[in-house]
């Protein structure tokens, strides 16, 4: 049996978007609303979904970086939400995290060494010589010269600092790895690199990770398990064969569709089919089901009926209430 | 229909004057772009195509530096023109998207007054027409509930809001030529697509000319014509979208198109180029690629090869042709 | 109101065509209008002009009835006096024997004012008619018509301030003087205007008086030197030259009733305990050096703080000084200090004419004799609170002045029960004659007493004295200005060339 | 071709990486202009007052009435004997200075150092824990914003008697308010810095997080005031000296001589003007260094000339 | 932001009664002012006796709770020098203290905000050298010196503008350009520093993309943001200005609250003490106050809850 690794449930972040100065609007936006989710130690979970759809915050809120409205999320079989001062602290080594945006992410006045030092230095691992030594293994391992230890931040390329941000993160080797986009920065053979880089680390660290990219394609190679968001919910979680072979939400399948392929000879033939309409606001969700307004197959229930995630087959959840029956055949 | 070449770059050097030394981040590049034209950069990451760009809107900030080449665009040299003449073109016929939307919003200004701005300076509007326009063009980038964002402020986006507000910007004005940096990374496949639908669109209705940046194969076979295959500061490979994909000749492109991932097939393990990209100090004096390529022979070591062409349009930086074609030849 | 606007218009408009304002600027701003609760010079000149005093100092320095018209001596403790008559206050009411007994028992009586301690010796006032009146003390007082011809005995209006109120008299004052109230910004400005109904004649001479308040040296001479005012009082002695060599400008000095000197220790521990120590410090200042340099004349050197003019004052001990170094050395090696030896000299900084400068330029002569100064400059408050607290080392320097001129009270200061714990100077003979002249009515045997007290003192040295000030004016040449030794500035004695 | 340093041992290499910022450092020094002039005025001021000895003419606190107000020695007047002129009391202005650069030095940049270290830390710790933490904090920044530095001089003065270390001390404590505020409000925009975050989801302790990444970030602005705050240091210990606080004679500080002048600005200007000029040079040379190390400091700045 | 405020303006009470201990306590501290009201040679029994009918003599707190109970009615007591209610007699310097204050800061941060964007954008240019020694001296010289000096040249050389006293617009140009050198030399300073930082910012390319002139993307873009830093010291300046003014406020004898201030500090004038710094705290947390305010308006990503 698997083991539990984490568990959230009913997972909510709203942020105050009140607008007004003086007399305040009220207005909450719903980041994430209700998430249930459960990692197992070992596996790869793959998170996708449209922009703005709440990924990045689910991402801090399981690492608390941000605090959830509601719901609960167990650590390693214990209230991580309980957590307080010195133990989370503590915890934290446990759980790493590969920002979006990786400017930003790394003090402008550290360099390369002293930043991917931190968390040698802070939980005390190495010290002097081999934690020098450790920064040069870590550098090795992402794929850059050691003497770019001595630059600060900004003298590197996107990409470059998007790989200090994985050696930081995997530098304490933690159970567990939130991963926010770690290589839609990378050129692909680069980016191949580091999948592979995290693969091998997987295997020999028991690691976990928690992948959220667009690229569908690399998400699909390195997850075990994808779960699509939308509009701040899960809508559908699968193993990754059958979410591919058999996308039962729609929105899955449109994203599907999307996705471009490396061969300009097939451009012309496939039309990439979008999906219509207004992206809604998560201010104002729409009602029943919120992908409602954009689904082709919408009926009446849909408007009024919020439909909850559901195991239609075994290890493969949707919340919809029309599931897609059968692949289309022109999916891929 | 007749393409006039709308940008020229020709043995551009830009190089940065750090306390080490020179680092010459771009070394000698060449390329064109016709009008109407979709140019791919690809390459690895840190080997200049941002500094290209950069270089070609004149906003490479100190200490980096155009030190040789020239830029050609209109026929006129942007390297020469004054201040003044160059703000006419920016944003207006030149219009960029840059690589970090996160930190390139000024986070004190709405989305719309940022928005607004470069409608104002380049179009003869009011500002209420400029705030119309504004909020289609969010709406255009696929933004939900526009209006709203148009009043918010940068830091209340998503990265990949922010992303589509800076893309909007750049195509509010409906330039000549588009330099896109790694326009959609941030982005979700079906934005992405609206994105790139809404680039085409560009192409079609304006002719205007394309150069997109990106590490998505999947979008440069999608959208480019030319495409152009950077490595180290320089050019090692430039071919139509067609050639490359069927028939890469540098080893570098070799390895770039193994290592994409596919989304039909699963790999263990992905292919990938072993080794990392040199830095300034360790430059190699012959081919820049030789120390990762399989095919590295004693003359990679020694020299430097050229570009050359190798038929069909297409050109490569690679001994290996060398070596043909003066076998054949 | 824009009394503010107003204010510059005049400011700059002395220079005008009418020139008949009169401008005078003043260093420090009036404490107050009750003339009982302040000690404060600067604020007498200014009421000078508004109230009258029972008596006056004449410009020889003499006792002259001022609203009295006639007085008797009844007996040691009683005197009769009888008001002169079309007296009015600026309300129009008429000065009565009443308002005397309200001013007089008021200040006798109440405990909390600063001048009480000047007056408690009056027990009351009795009133005999509209007009006459008798004083009545607790005991035999020498000196009641030195405390009647000062700040303390300007006559208030008894109904005016019963009817109206404190807080409206002080906001609106009313006196008896040639000139009257007109607005007081503070910090700023006092307004006077000539009262028509005085009971002298109206001073014809200015339409307006006004006090400016002009903290800063610099800034008054500045004033000056600008026609912005009239007359500037202190001047810097830096300044001198420059106000007199200026057109329009000249200086004008008087001696004031203040004495600078040195207060010692004599508390045992302290060198300064012994008569040789402190003749030899005495004999180390060179007060010429002081009087002439540091203070560029302003100032004549003394061995008595009872100046000339004052009642005792022993003149052959005044405009004299001792200085002789090597007599200086002897002393000191006789009384044990062959090497010199160290000590603390506390200085007020700003409170008299060039006083830290004084100071240091006397750590520097003492320097001569090897006897090192550690001069501890002082902000006037703490200057204050060290004294008060006994916290006082060997010496302080200190400027005192006596506006009873009656040198009674400048030779107190060598009481020894009165300064215990502060400098402990302790002398039988000098109480002796204290005791003696405190109650002795006879005015000639009075002065001797005082004038030999003095003389032991000189010897004696409790008080190394340095030297008498000079008060100083900067007089514009458009009027015709006297200082006098009191300090006082008498608008109606200042008139236009 | 590979460059040495991926061969050379760790220790070589981490103790080759310090003895290269050095250099870098002093390389940067030489380069920045101003960084040297600011370099080479503070070297003279400080070479002054470690010299005083051998630099003065005379004895800075011997009196001479005769020679009093004598103008500098290249006008009118002057003599040959006294450089700069001599004061009031007949003291020469020159030997004074030379001895004041001591305890001018001292006091300005010792209070300045002790303001700023009680200011940063409040200032980072408000900011960052933000609540009632700050809110308490900054109420008490109000309230010595309000309380007249004046009275708190007084009594600090009665409470610890007069000193160098009193002044300081009450230079201090009067004045750290202003840093607090400051840097309180640079760290408010900082710690929603997304690298902020990154290291506290490290485990990166609270002290630690502010001291790493919050105060080298909020670092310059201080920086610029503080050192232009030498000059108004230097300036207020003189008027405190009035208060019967810390510098008394004999000993000599600028601001003393400064104030000493106040009555002689229109008559002998020579009184007031050179330790004017002194602390003016001094604070440029100050600044000019605060400068160099701002941009040090800065990584992005470094490469600029 | 509105509950903010009233929370903020809540908060207010609590820190003016602490205040006002403090002042209490320091004063109380400082000493018995009956020994300054009374003359030199007032005898010990005087002193004794004027202290006692004062009720100077009671235990600390038993003064400070009568004082208490005076202010919780609205009373802040009677001056013991002026022998008025103190609170009018504040309230009465307020405007010319706001005047002059107001004046030194429009006159600092015009002055201060070209020549501190220009040395920004003109790094280590003549101007910018220009720029600092100009503020150097800007703070180097004491406002004594530099408002005689103003008086020697404009008044008494000149003759452009009225020597001293308050009133017409001509008599605030001297006092508040005196004030405003200090102030605009630290605004200038820190202005440029906070520039040249943001100058760097991605987003200052962004806009140099869009074509837009130099100048509008310096004053528009880079400017703004800068504003935060120049708004707290702006803020704090003012708390300075309003009780700081004194040295100023006596060279141009300006009747405002620094001079009663100091004067009540040295005489310990407790009513005069309390009422002055109650108005000073009230000014100087409504500042911040502002400050607060104009933070939230300025930059959207700072919150308050
Ligand atoms: N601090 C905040 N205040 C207000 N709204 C916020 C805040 N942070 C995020 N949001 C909003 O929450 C929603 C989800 O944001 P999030 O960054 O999690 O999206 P995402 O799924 O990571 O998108 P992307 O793929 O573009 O990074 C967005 O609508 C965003 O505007
Ligand atoms: N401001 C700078 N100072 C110093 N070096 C720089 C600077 N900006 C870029 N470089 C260097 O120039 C090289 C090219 O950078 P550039 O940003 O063009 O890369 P890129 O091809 O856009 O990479 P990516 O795909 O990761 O964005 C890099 O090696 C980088 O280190
Ligand atoms: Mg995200
Ligand atoms: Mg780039
Ligand atoms: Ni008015």
């Amino acid at each position: 049996m698997k083991e539990v690794l984490l568990e959230a449930q009913g997972l909510t972040k709203h942020f105050d978007v009140s607008e007004g100065f003086l007399k305040r609007k009220k207005a909450m936006l719903r980041a994430v609303d209700g998430v249930d989710l459960t990692i197992y130690t070992g596996e790869t979970l793959g998170i996708v979904g449209e922009s703005g759809c709440g990924k990045s915050t689910l991402g801090q809120l399981l690492m608390r970086l941000l605090e959830p409205t509601r719901g609960t999320l167990s650590f390693t079989g214990s209230d991580f939400l309980a957590l307080k001062g010195e133990a989370l602290r503590q915890k934290r080594a446990d759980i790493q995290i590969i920002f979006q945006d990786p400017f930003s992410s790394l003090n402008p006045r550290m360099t390369v060494m002293e930043i991917i030092a931190e968390p040698l230095k802070t939980h005390r691992i190495a010290k002097g010589r081999e934690r020098v030594e450790r920064v040069y293994t870590l550098l090795d391992a992402v794929g850059l010269d050691r003497s770019y230890a001595r630059r600060y931040p900004h003298e590197f390329s996107g990409g470059q600092r998007q790989r200090i941000g994985i050696a930081r993160a995997i530098a304490l080797k933690p159970k567990l790895i939130i991963c926010d986009e770690p290589v839609s920065a990378l050129d692909v053979s680069i980016q191949a690199q580091i999948l592979n880089l995290m693969a091998r680390l997987q295997k020999e660290f028991q690691l976990t990770f928690l992948f959220i990219a667009h690229g569908l394609p690399a998400v699909k190679h390195i997850s075990d398990r994808i779960a699509v968001m939308y509009l701040g919910k899960v809508v559908e979680l699968a193993p990754k064969q059958a979410l591919f072979a058999q996308p039962l939400h729609p929105y899955t399948e449109g994203l599907i569709r999307a996705v471009p392929i490396p061969d300009p000879a097939v451009r012309d033939d496939r039309e990439r089919v979008m999906l219509e309409g207004e992206l809604p606001s998560p201010v104002h969700p729409p009602s029943g089901c919120r992908f409602h307004p954009r689904c082709p197959y919408a009926q009446a229930s849909c408007v009024t009926e919020e439909p909850m995630l559901t195991e239609k087959e075994s290890g493969h959840f949707v919340a919809c209430h029309f599931p897609l029956e059968k692949t289309r055949k022109d999916l891929m | 229909m007749k393409k006039d070449t709308l940008l020229s770059v020709s043995e551009l050097k830009t190089y940065f004057f750090m306390e080490s030394g020179a680092v010459p981040s771009v070394h000698g590049v060449s390329f064109e772009v016709k009008q109407g034209e979709t140019v791919a950069i690809v390459g690895e990451s840190g080997c200049g195509k941002s500094v290209t760009s950069l270089s070609i809107m004149g906003l490479v900030s100190s200490p980096g530096k155009i030190v040789g080449g020239d830029i050609r665009f209109h026929g006129q040299d942007l390297t020469t023109i004054s201040e003044k003449e160059y703000r006419k073109l920016r944003g207006n016929d030149l219009s960029m998207i840059f690589q970090e939307p996160l930190t390139s919003l000024n986070p004190l200004f709405t989305i719309g007054s940022q928005l607004d701005e470069v409608i104002l300076l380049h179009q003869q509007v009011t500002k209420e027409e400029a705030r119309q326009k504004g909020i289609e063009m969010l709406k255009k980038v696929g933004i939900p509930r526009a209006e709203q964002v148009y009043r918010s402020y940068p830091h209340q986006l998503s990265g990949g809001m922010r992303q589509r507000v800076m893309i909007a910007m750049a195509l509010a004005c409906e330039p000549k030529l588009l330099i896109a940096d790694e326009p959609t990374t941030a982005l979700d496949v079906t934005i992405q697509a609206q994105i790139l639908q809404l680039m085409r669109k560009l192409v079609k209705d304006n002719n205007t000319a394309i150069m997109l940046i990106t590490h998505d194969l999947g979008v440069v076979a999608e959208m480019a014509d030319t495409v152009i295959v950077m490595y180290a500061g320089q050019v090692v490979e430039q071919a139509d979208v067609f050639t490359l994909f069927a028939a890469p000749a540098h080893p570098y492109t070799q390895g770039l198109l193994a290592s994409t991932p596919k989304i039909q097939t699963i790999e263990e393990e992905l292919q990938s180029i072993e080794g990392t990209v040199p830095t300034q100090e360790t430059m190699p004096k012959g081919c820049r690629f030789f120390p990762r390529c399989p095919h590295a022979s004693e003359q990679c070591v020694q020299n430097q090869p050229s570009l050359l062409k190798i038929g069909g349009g297409q050109l490569v930086r690679c001994w290996l042709f060398d070596a043909k074609e003066a076998a054949s030849g | 109101g824009d009394g503010h606007e107003d204010a510059a218009e005049k400011g700059t408009e002395t220079k005008g065509e009418s020139g008949r304002t009169l401008t005078i600027a003043i260093g420090t701003d009036i404490v107050s209008f009750d003339i009982h609760n302040h000690n404060n010079t600067s604020t007498e000149a200014v009421h000078d002009n508004m109230f009258n005093y029972l008596f006056k100092r004449d410009e020889n320095n003499v006792i002259q009835p001022e609203l009295v018209e006639t007085f008797d001596i009844i007996d040691d403790r009683t005197v009769e006096m009888t008001l002169k008559e079309g007296v009015t206050f600026h309300n129009g009411d008429p000065l009565t024997s009443e308002d005397v007994k309200f001013t007089l028992e008021r200040v006798a009586a109440d405990d909390t004012l600063q001048e009480y301690p000047n007056y408690k010796q009056i027990k009351e006032v009795e009133v005999i008619d509209d007009r006459t009146f008798r004083v009545i003390t607790h005991e035999a007082e020498p000196s009641l018509f030195h405390r009647l011809s000062r700040l303390g005995s300007g006559i208030l209006p008894k109904t005016y301030i019963e009817e109206e109120g404190w807080d409206n008299f002080l906001a609106n004052p009313v006196g008896t003087g040639p000139y009257q109230f007109k607005e007081w910004v503070r910090d700023s400005k006092i307004v006077l205007t000539p009262y028509e109904n005085y009971f002298e004649g109206v001073v014809e001479e200015w339409d307006e008086v006004v006090f400016r308040v002009i903290p800063e040296n610099s800034t008054r001479v500045a004033e000056l030197l600008t026609g912005g005012v009239d007359i500037a009082v202190n001047l810097p002695p830096a300044d001198w030259e420059r106000v007199a060599e200026n057109e329009g400008t000249s200086v004008k000095t008087e001696t004031s009733n203040r004495t600078i000197m040195l207060i010692l220790r004599a508390t045992e521990g302290y060198p300064t305990a012994d008569l040789r120590v402190r003749q030899a410090l005495d004999l180390a200042i060179d007060n010429k050096a002081i009087t002439e340099n540091v203070l560029r004349g302003g100032g004549i050197p003394t061995k008595t703080r009872v100046a000339p003019g004052n009642f005792g004052a022993e003149e052959s001990l005044y405009n004299t000084y001792d200085y002789d170094v090597e007599k200086a050395k002897q002393l000191l090696k006789e009384a044990g200090y062959p090497d010199g030896f160290e000590m603390t000299l506390h200085s007020p900084h700003g409170r008299y004419l060039q006083d830290a400068e004084v100071a240091e330029l006397i750590a520097g002569m003492l320097q001569a004799v090897n006897v090192d100064v550690r001069l501890e400059l002082m902000e006037w408050s703490n200057f204050v609170e060290m004294r008060q607290a006994g916290e006082n080392k060997d010496a302080y320097l200190i400027g005192l002045g006596n506006s009873m001129f009656d040198g009674a009270y400048s030779v107190d200061w060598y009481r020894s029960d009165r300064f215990v714990g502060e400098t402990d100077y302790k002398n039988e003979e000098i109480d002796t004659l204290l005791e003696a002249s405190a109650v002795n009515l006879d005015v000639d045997e009075r002065a001797k007493q005082i004038q030999e007290i003095q003389r032991i003192a000189a010897k004696e040295v409790p008080h190394i004295m340095l030297h008498q000030e000079t008060i100083n004016y900067g007089v514009s040449d458009r009027i015709e200005f006297v200082p006098s030794m009191d300090e006082m500035i008498y608008a109606p004695a200042i008139s236009r060339k | 071709m590979q460059t040495d340093t991926t061969m050379a041992s760790p220790a070589e290499r981490s103790r080759r990486i310090r003895s290269n910022r050095l250099l870098t450092w002093s390389r940067r020094l030489l380069r920045s202009k101003t960084g040297t002039v600011g370099f080479i005025l503070v070297l003279a001021v400080l070479f002054l007052a470690a010299f005083a000895d051998v630099l003065a003419t005379h004895n800075p606190n011997e009196v001479n009435p005769a020679l009093m107000l004598k103008p500098p020695a290249w006008l009118e007047g002057g003599s040959s004997q006294h450089l700069l002129g001599t004061d009031h009391l007949g003291r020469d202005i020159w030997s004074r200075m030379v001895y004041g650069s001591r305890i001018s030095l001292l006091v300005g940049v010792t209070a300045v150092v002790f303001a700023g270290l009680i200011g940063v830390a409040v200032g980072i710790v408000a900011g960052f824990y933000g609540g009632w933490l700050d809110r308490v904090f900054m109420r008490l920044v109000d309230a010595f914003l309000s309380i007249p530095n004046i009275l708190l001089a007084l009594v600090i003065l009665s409470v610890f008697g007069p000193g160098v270390w009193t002044l300081i001390f009450v230079l201090g404590v009067t004045n750290w308010v202003n840093y607090a505020r400051l840097v309180r409000g640079e760290v408010l925009s900082m710690k929603e810095r997304e690298f902020v975050k990154a290291a506290r989801a490290i485990g990166v302790k609270n002290r630690m997080v502010m001291v790493r990444h919050l105060l080298p970030n909020v670092m310059s602005p201080f920086i610029v005031i503080s050192t232009l705050s030498v000059a108004t240091t230097i300036i207020l210990e003189a008027s405190l000296s009035f208060l019967g606080l810390g510098i008394q004679p004999p000993d000599i500080s600028w601001g003393g001589i400064l104030s000493d002048g106040r009555d002689y600005v229109a008559t002998s200007w020579w009184l007031a003007t050179f330790p004017g000029i002194a602390i003016t040079l001094t604070v440029l040379g100050i600044i000019f260094l605060g400068d160099w190390l701002r941009d040090v400091l800065d990584p992005r700045g470094q490469n600029r000339r | 932001m509105a509950s903010y405020i009233f929370k903020r303006l809540g908060e207010m009470i609590p820190v003016l009664l602490i205040i006002s201990f403090i002042v209490f306590a320091l004063v109380f501290v400082a000493g018995n002012p009956v020994a300054l009201m009374l003359p030199e040679d007032a005898s010990q029994e005087d002193i004794d006796q004027l202290t006692a009918s004062l009720g100077l003599d009671q235990p600390f707190l038993v003064q400070y709770g009568k004082y208490l109970f005076h202010l919780v009615q609205g009373e802040f007591g009677e001056s013991f020098r002026y022998n008025t209610s103190a609170l009018p007699l504040v309230l009465e310097r307020l405007p010319a203290t706001l005047e002059l204050a107001v004046a030194a800061l429009v006159l600092a941060v015009t002055m201060a905000i070209p020549l501190g964007i220009w040395s920004a954008t003109k790094q280590n240019s003549p101007v910018d050298l220009l720029a600092a020694g100009g503020s150097v001296i800007g703070k180097a010289m004491p406002n004594f010196w530099l408002g005689i000096m103003l008086i020697l040249i404009f008044s008494v050389m000149l003759g452009w503008f009225p020597v001293s006293g308050r009133g017409t617009l001509g008599h605030l140009v001297l006092p508040a350009l005196t004030l405003a050198t200090g102030l605009a030399a630290e605004i200038t300073r820190l202005l440029r520093s906070s520039m040249i930082e943001i100058l760097n910012q991605d987003y200052i390319r962004t806009a140099r993309s869009k074509g837009m002139r130099e100048g509008m993307v310096v004053y528009k873009h880079a400017f703004r943001n800068s504003l935060i830093p120049l708004v707290t010291v702006v803020a704090l300046q003012t708390s300075t200005v309003v009780g700081g003014t004194l040295i100023t406020e006596t060279v141009f004898s300006w009747p405002g609250l620094g001079q009663l201030l100091i004067q009540a500090v040295h005489t310990r004038d407790m009513a005069i003490v309390q009422a002055c710094v109650f108005v000073i705290a009230v000014l100087v947390i409504f500042m911040n106050l502002v400050a607060d305010v104009l933070y939230r308006l300025l930059d959207p990503r700072i919150k308050y809850e």
